[in-house]
């Protein structure tokens, strides 16, 4: 295969609904997937809470996307790198978050887990391993 | 009692016209006046009629016209803000050469006097933004 | 003749809330918005400065901003009320002013 | 005279140039001044380095904005409360700020300084005194 | 070098706009190439033709149009974020069913997959926003 | 295999130049721009951290911005490299990508 294949980092550092950063980014996401590169997802500082469950925008009249984290998994995006250091300053576990899973096609499809619990060190050296990083 | 209402963000970025729109349905709801409505900075945007956001979302200029309606609202978009934006109703489009307009209906367009006068006539101004 | 101070910004992201704090009266009461709702939450590595900060006045949370985020409201530190946007309206009726830190 | 005074304070929280709030803030300030109501600035956070002197904006290419400051006494708004504790986390002190003054129509025309530096009890006091208060 | 840029914030409102334009100006007057610039988020508001700033400030999307022009450079707005925002070209406009367009001249319209091309293609992509 | 990271946000309004240097590494460069560039001054509240976290990362400013701040370039923290936007395009050129820190 002659084509060319990246590394792609989608950095999120912002709250979920109070800015659209979190929804535009996901769209940025799933567009991506077609194209067969090697994707990642970083979720860090305020970003964390992109992923929290329990969600229900109901009351305040904006759409709901925490359920498209879910559906990551079908579209190859397996690779959500959570860091520990903004969970825990913001008083969240791992328990706190939505449980994100895919079929490892090279296991007998299997699920795994997305989310992969980093410390801030490991968080940059998964920062300094990209080709292309678009932050939102 | 008789609020004055600012909104200095635009749409569907930033969270702030969807609370001063659920906080202006809240007021009149508990039987409250709105003097005004004032969009300031990006707010000018939400006033755009070109918006046409996916099915399964809100249509943000949509709410506060049919909001504006019902309850006579009066919605001003600032001419200096709205300006820098590209935010033009059939009148400025004209005066200023350009082919196109995009204001909504239920929204004007005024001066920034407009937002002092409601800080004046308003017993409580409350603004959302950034 | 007191303030209601709303904040609608993360303070683990921005200086707002700290600010606002820093500057609100015995009386007041600050109402914490949109994403300014993970102020409230206890056990944070802010919780408390906000505590601290707090004295004297009333903190609030805006419950539907609260749902939105999936933050249980038995999270929230001690002593924050919950309001809904009927109550947002109340509270900023109630108060002789209302000031945004934006 | 039966129209209605009242206190109208302009709070400023941000720096100039990376967001345009500062500068649309200051047209509402100039607008407004026509209204005789009795208008006051404050300055606190970032909001101090609006007042910075030297500023030029050429290689940017935004306007600077920061000479209307100085036109401020023309319409009659004078009063522009600078907080202390803002100034010395950023490093700053008076000297770095503009030179902004107003002549006293009650005292001979005398030229006064509008920049008054309060503490942060003493802006809680003047924002808690206050009418209306519009934020940028 | 070739760079991709990503514009993220509306004109006027946030500096990002104008870092950008003086980054890809710099950037081509040192011999680079620009193999597209991608307007995401309020960055799509760069592109309306309807803005009308004060006459002493600048007009950002002028200065784009005519860099894009002298270097042949792709401006390309995305089409989701510029449907919720109320940016549209002719035939977005006639397929939507509204009554106006407000597209400039030298940016087009298109989906975010060419967001991800700029970055495969680009040897380096460079983000401006908020 | 270096990475360009650039801050455009003030660190006395929020804390993306933190969490840049906490996670920039060694042969980095960090390059303030816009409002970011009141994080390159010496002798303020955050200068300490900032020089602190900043071990073996060069630390950059955007000098048109600096100017249209009115912040003179005496002012700025030791090594502080100060480049133009001809600069910032080499920075951009000669490391291997670009993070910005929205």
């Amino acid at each position: 295969m002659s084509e060319t294949v990246k590394k792609f980092l989608y950095v999120n550092r912002k709250a979920p609904y109070g800015t659209i950063y979190a929804q535009e980014s996901l769209e940025v996401v799933l567009i991506g997937a077609a194209f067969d590169q090697d994707v990642s997802m970083a979720f860090l500082d305020d970003g964390v809470f992109q992923l929290t469950k329990g969600q229900d925008t109901k009351e305040i009249g904006l759409k709901n996307f925490s359920p498209t984290f879910r559906a990551l998994g079908d579209f190859e995006v397996t690779k959500l790198y959570v860091e520990k250091e903004s969970l825990a300053e913001r008083g969240l576990t791992l328990e706190d978050l939505q449980n994100i899973e895919y079929e490892d096609e090279d296991d007998d499809w299997a699920e795994k887990p997305s989310i992969r619990l980093v410390s801030r060190a490991e968080m940059a050296d998964v920062m300094a391993d990209q080709d292309v990083i678009l932050s939102f | 009692m008789k609020f004055g209402i600012v909104v200095n963000e635009g749409p569907y970025t930033h969270q702030a016209s969807d609370t001063a729109y659920n906080f202006a349905k809240a007021a009149l709801a508990g039987g409250h006046d709105i003097s005004r409505v004032f969009f300031y900075h990006d707010g000018v945007n939400v006033g755009t009629r070109l918006s046409i956001p996916p099915q399964d979302d809100r249509q943000i200029q949509e709410q506060w016209t049919a909001l504006a309606k019902e309850h006579d609202l009066d919605l001003v978009i600032c001419i200096a803000a709205a300006q820098r934006r590209g935010l033009l109703d059939e009148n400025e489009a004209t005066r200023q050469g350009k082919d196109a307009n995009n204001i909504a209906d239920g929204f004007r367009i005024s001066g920034l006097g407009q937002l002092i006068e409601m800080g004046i006539q308003a017993d409580r101004t409350v603004t959302f933004g950034d | 003749m007191a303030t209601l101070h709303t904040v609608n910004k993360s303070p683990f992201a921005t200086q707002s809330l700290l600010s606002c704090l820093a500057h609100a009266k015995a009386g007041d009461t600050v109402l914490m918005i949109e994403d300014g709702v993970y102020g409230a939450s206890a056990g944070t590595g802010l919780a408390e400065a906000v505590a601290g900060l707090g004295g004297g006045v009333t903190l609030a949370v805006l419950a539907p901003d609260l749902k939105a985020r999936g933050i249980d409201a038995a999270r929230l530190m001690d002593g924050v009320k919950s309001v809904d946007y009927a109550g947002f309206v109340d509270l900023a009726a109630t108060h002789d002013r209302t000031q945004s830190w934006l």
